[in-house]
């Protein structure tokens, strides 16, 4: 299940309603990013998260098609916040339900990589001496390419 | 149902606000693909050159990721935006 | 900080103590082991699992310093469950809160094949006909090589 | 304070349960080193005997992990136990 939304999420529910994916699941892991202090710019006090509303959702649940073909997995989860974010707030999640643990790392990290390098969002960081968009990092497509 | 004449042409994040516009229109004859859209628009001049210059810019065409040489016709989305940064 | 418990833990609990960590933690990851009906033998109803007491602890603390020297890390929680526990019920929890993803996922994905191979507990599944001995699986050996 | 002259040795899950035995203590002049003690206890024979047999029995000495040539001494703590299967 795919969200994207303004709102706040919770983990710990949705940690509750991956773990009830039933008898098979052995293993649930879980992902989820924050807004930190310093990611382009230091002193980072906030975030605001632009997508585009339709293709967003659509790429998402074709990675979650990707994951679930390479890997054998029970439940996914993923939320995606938009809009003004303070620092600390949650960003992002990513949960995976599967018999074996290597079949949720791998489907989880992908999952992740590929969210930074396919999915329409763009991230502006804010501070007190003003705004500027986040230019996408090499690590992350290097990340990305690595499950090609 | 009467087909739109017209192309939809979106963008979003820095480029959406160095070009302060959101959305656009263009007939549908103008443009064979993607990249006849993006070049069109550079010749209006100022920060919308970046779409035919060497700064990365992608485009999707009705929400799917796609090439300059992706062909387009009346009733299409086409969008431009930078690399993205989600996640 | 490491636990080893026989009664449950509240994975929730868990989340928001590595989401406290502070403002540069970015990325949270963490897994969560649970009783499945199929392990060794199939129709399990539950586990037995025994440790040692004292070099468990301490074979847990070298993974833990083992994982914070490899990668930048801000927190580390392990909790693991002894004693008897039944289907679905949780087993293990590693969760790591760090700056970048990529530090978060290759710890907690160590520290779990590394609890696997190298840490004293041992596990007795229990199914209606009877109770038997887990055997230790040639592809955790493999796992926990491939970060040597 | 006198130091014990004993080796306290300790066996865990299928092998404590197996030897029907959680732990015993040996005198200590009677091993040099981890393996003498895995010899001496599989002379008591029946499932004492996979002390020194074929199967994979893993051995620590002070709760950290060991191999047969570790040295043991009055007042040690040596433990065997099948390979490990938590997590």
């Amino acid at each position: 299940m795919i969200s994207i939304q303004t709102y706040d999420f919770d983990a710990a529910a949705e940690y509750q309603a991956l773990r009830a994916s039933g008898p098979a699941s052995g293993a649930i892991v879980t992902f989820t990013g924050l807004v930190r202090d310093s990611g382009d710019l230091s002193g980072v006090s906030g975030l605001f998260l632009e997508h585009y509303p339709g293709m967003t959702e659509q790429v998402i649940q074709g990675l979650i098609d990707e994951a679930s073909q390479r890997w054998d997995l029970q439940q996914v989860r993923v939320i995606h916040r938009v809009g003004r974010l303070a620092l600390a707030d949650q960003i992002v999640f990513v949960g995976v339900a599967s018999a074996h643990r290597g079949d949720g790392f791998a489907a989880c990290q992908f999952l992740m990589d590929a969210l930074k390098t396919s999915a329409p969002f763009w991230k502006k960081e804010i501070t007190s001496d003003g705004e500027q968009w986040v230019e996408q990092k090499d690590s992350d497509l290097l990340r990305s390419q690595h499950w090609e | 149902m009467t087909t739109p004449d017209t192309i939809r042409v979106r963008f979003f994040a820095r480029l959406r606000e160095e070009l302060d516009t959101g959305e656009l229109e263009l007939p549908a004859g103008s443009a064979a693909n993607a990249g006849d859209i993006a070049r069109a628009l550079a010749e209006k001049g100022g920060p919308w050159q970046q779409l035919a210059g060497d700064q990365p810019v992608l485009v999707a065409v009705n929400q799917i990721m796609a090439k300059p040489s992706t062909p387009v016709k009346a009733g299409d989305e086409v969008a431009f935006f930078p690399p993205v940064t989600g996640g």
